[in-house]
């Protein structure tokens, strides 16, 4: 039986208290993109500069609980700087590590774990595998990923892969 | 600490065996029936006896079993009516939950006499189920929705409502709100939308599990509610309509049942209440909600409202009392216009995180938008937790959510 | 007599306790699987020890009681799939019916494409299910329907096919007549539907109990069916769409589940597939539907499949030797096209006699029109007689029909 | 448990065999009135003349089983030749002798019995009586009733009550 501990991990509660890169760039020329969780009513608002091929600046808005808004703060962080190839990547290595369990719950056997591993092969994840303690806890993957998902979207539309 | 109520919870716990079941070490703490009820053992046997026993299709064959069978789907029938005081079975349209029904009334009703600038009044603190529909068809007809604005105690605030009914053709609200506890007084809704020449909708999904209800007395046109929140199975609901009004609606869905006759050029429909149920309707699960209505007939509907009236208070209460001004609750303080159901907010802590907590102690509480973000977004919350009480609850029950609570306040303290 | 079975139909008998019920001093013969199946107990158990053990909202719970009961409905979900050969459980809707299941094509789907003019090509044999939907879109928006011919055998007629799908928009047909038996090559109307730009809608309703389906294979565009014909309970069926329609596709109702954001002025949709599962969904249902699958895939659908030719074959036969031409049979002679189904006349009773005299023997089976009018109006009858078999029938079964329609003929003899 | 014969009583064996009054009347002038069974197929096309206040003639089509035919037969040899008034009556009579068991059906409880005995008070059914063993084969009783409702459709559109 997990405990709390694995889910709130404390580097998890101290981004959720002390969020990192909070606030909306004026968009535009900022690209803008909103993610929802439907279920919960988590929301996260994305504001992010991409110049050439990087990812020069991204302010994370919105509310929701501590997984969610850790898990943008982290996202924000991790990202900020990096290359559009490289948020890319880590977004693949992410969702990999987050759907080790998701696609259990759905039932696809073990093929997937194997999917996971590679799409991780070789990201440094760095504080997000902080988050990792997440899958244990079906319900709330969806708050983790949705920093994520959200970032996909706005990367999209500034340069679409 | 012990309330002076009527009903033996202890021995009405007995009748519902997943209240047995221990997580992490705790009892459960069951606070989440307003998304849905637990079952009584009756309501679970019936449905096994009746696969087991009287299983067949109906309406559809001359033989003893098909007539059992029908015999058992049609009593359910009856039975509903007569817990609602309708007028006759005629009445009762099955559907698979509240939402079909509401969705009934939307597209059939709705599509047959509302055209664009004809105006819906809805209320703040509708649930999805009274929303969504009318969004669809607001889409596709151009009919203009308004909003019945909330007083600060979560109430209907009612000054407007000439107004805002003026030149309406349907007032539709919920009787109990299942995020706010409110409950509106539909006769005076009635009445009011009945002034205007206006039809009124109530969606009773959270009322006809607690509150006695009767349609009659109601004056109500419309009254949608679900089996799986009154003690009865997952996949049935309904709609009770007035005769006339379901007499002169085109049908919703097409399919088997719900025809007189079918040729290649077109169709003629069955008589009401058939005309509203296309295709094999929920057999099984009208006769698990009949034992569900007699059940919750046997407790006594009175006892269950001054029950859940008490617990409210008592846990209203010892939350204020333990949290002081570092809880918000919603709601009205006049707990005679509330049903068993307080959402709340801890200073600080996100609604998810609090029933993550909870969950550990087998707290078992909702969070989140409760299916109502208009409500949500008029009170300036992504999300809240929400507790909510039936006749199985308890005191203890109550000292429990608050001591869990106080345990995530310790967790997440800063 | 005996046949050369591989299934051990009596050791499955056991397995469905209505099988042991008895009426008039005969045991049951239940002849009526096309219209509903009887339920093996493990499905029945399974959903008793879901409302005793598992019972909670979905979707909706931080705590671990919902997350099982979600778990335990996406599970149902994901085992639809891999039993329909999808390529994704998101491509599976859970509806209450097939009929709602059709529906949502009709205006989901249909009322995004299809506008004056647009046609669907439908077949003289079409169950009202999927009929009557698109009659009420055709009063709607004045699309176009056309009807594919049979041939003297009950089969499609497919000469005309070409023609009828000239400019068409959608195929709509059964895989399975549920009047005449008749299994449709649904591979070789997909590829002609597709050929002529079309798509192709499958009624499955009465293939997925007794053959094996792959909706791939099929190359189908929708393909429904329901619980309660293939094992599982009343209240739940569902629709398979390829996963890129589904996204295109509109909601259907409106309410909880199927939304993303809702607000004053509108609301933007869920992903697939739960945009289409409006309200609380068939919850305890959907976990009956698996232990259902379950049960079919152990006994084997090809075992059920060449069991059912077998005892059709030997009641054909048993029928016409017995009524020689004073017995009419309808549908394809040729067995490897035919599902385990027999509509029939015995010259000068109406098939509603007939079946009166047989509930008197306890042989259960079905008079009228089977929702099937104009493929009545096709065959010149108002009604017919139909047997049904399925896995837990055999010649005893067949025999006992057989001997009741003698002393039916007796009875009504001049 | 009823047997076979407490339906099939040999007058409505006759009257399946060999019906009375078949066919259809010239409409106009004659009125024509149809009945469906939706749950079954059977159906009844009555074509009936009135002058004045009486059923002066009425023919019956229309095809469907024993039960519905019969009574249709039955009901024809009733009332034709009848005034308006009496016909409504016999409708009346008939479908309170049915309604018994369809009332109990219903979950009313017992009332019914008595107003269907208020409504018989007085009329003579006499063939009409061999049906009322159809009350204990509930699915029968539509059958039964069909032509009668599909009657009672007909007078209202020649004589509103
Ligand atoms: C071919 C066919 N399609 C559709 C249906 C409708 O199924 P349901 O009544 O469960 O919606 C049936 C069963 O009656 C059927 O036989
Ligand atoms: C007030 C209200 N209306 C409607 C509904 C919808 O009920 P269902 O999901 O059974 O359709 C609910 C329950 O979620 C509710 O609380």
């Amino acid at each position: 039986m997990p405990g709390l501990e694995d889910l709130y991990r404390e580097i998890i509660l101290d981004h959720y208290r002390a969020p990192r890169n909070r606030g909306e760039l004026p968009s535009p020329p900022a690209t803008r993109a909103e993610g929802f969780n439907p279920l919960c009513g988590d929301e996260v608002v994305l504001t992010l500069q991409v110049d050439g091929d990087t990812v020069t600046d991204l302010l994370v808005a919105g509310q929701g609980c501590s997984i969610s808004q850790a898990s943008s703060s982290m996202m924000s962080a991790a990202v900020k700087g990096k290359s559009v190839a490289e948020a890319r990547q880590l977004i693949r290595a992410f969702k990999a590590l987050m759907s080790i369990h998701e696609s259990k719950l759905g039932g696809e056997g073990d093929d997937a774990g194997t999917e996971a591993d590679n799409a991780l092969d070789g990201v440094q994840l760095g504080d997000l595998e902080a988050l990792q303690g997440v899958v244990k806890f079906p319900v709330r993957i969806k708050c983790a990923t949705l920093a994520w998902n959200t970032l996909e979207q706005g990367l999209d539309e500034t340069s679409p892969s | 600490m012990s309330l002076d109520v009527s009903l033996d919870v202890a021995a009405l716990r007995r009748d519902f065996p997943v209240l047995e079941r221990e997580f992490h070490g705790h009892r459960l703490v069951y606070l989440d029936s307003a998304a849905t009820s637990q079952k009584p053992t009756s309501v679970i046997e019936v449905m096994d006896t009746f696969y087991r026993h009287t299983n067949a299709n109906v309406h559809r064959g001359v033989y003893t079993l098909a007539e059992e069978a029908t015999a058992a789907f049609e009593s359910a029938r009856a039975r509903m009516a007569r817990f609602l005081h309708a007028s006759t079975p005629s009445e009762i349209v099955f559907t698979k939950n509240a939402t079909e029904a509401m969705n009934l009334v939307a597209r059939s009703w709705g599509g047959a006499h509302l055209h664009e600038g004809d105006v819906v009044v809805l209320s703040l603190m509708e649930h999805h189920a009274n929303v969504v529909p009318w969004h669809m068809l607001a889409a596709e007809r151009g009919i203009e929705l308004r909003w019945i604005p909330l007083t600060d105690d979560g109430c209907l605030d009612l000054e407007s409502l000439p107004q805002l009914l003026e030149g309406a053709a349907l007032l539709s609200v919920t009787s109990l709100s299942n995020v706010l506890g409110t409950i509106n007084d539909v006769r005076h809704l009635a009445d009011a939308a009945h002034a205007a020449d206006a039809l009124i909708a109530v969606d009773a999904a959270q009322t006809i599990p607690h509150v006695e209800v009767d349609v009659t007395a109601w004056d109500a046109d419309f009254v949608a509610w679900t089996g799986h929140k009154m003690l009865g199975p997952t996949g049935i609901g309904g709609l009770w309509a007035r005769e006339n009004l379901l007499e002169g609606m085109p049908p919703f869905l097409g399919g088997g049942e719900m025809i007189r006759d079918v040729t290649v050029d077109g169709f003629t429909t069955n008589d009401i209440p058939w005309k509203f149920e296309a295709g094999t309707p929920p057999i099984a699960e009208a006769v698990g909600l009949e034992a569900a209505i007699d059940y919750l007939d046997d407790v006594g509907l009175e006892a269950v409202r001054r029950h859940e009236i008490e617990l409210t208070g008592y846990a209203l209460r010892a939350l204020h009392e333990r949290f002081d001004d570092r809880i918000t609750t919603y709601g009205p303080s006049d707990l005679s216009i509330r049903g068993g159901v307080i959402s709340f907010l801890l200073d600080g802590i996100h609604a998810h995180d609090v029933s993550q907590v909870l969950d550990e102690d087998a707290v078992a509480v909702r969070a989140g938008h409760h299916c109502a973000k208009p409500l949500m977004r008029h009170l300036g919350v992504p999300a809240t937790t929400r507790a909510s009480f039936y006749l199985y609850n308890d005191e203890a029950d109550a000292d429990a959510l608050v001591e869990s609570l106080a345990r995530a306040e310790k967790f997440f303290a800063v």
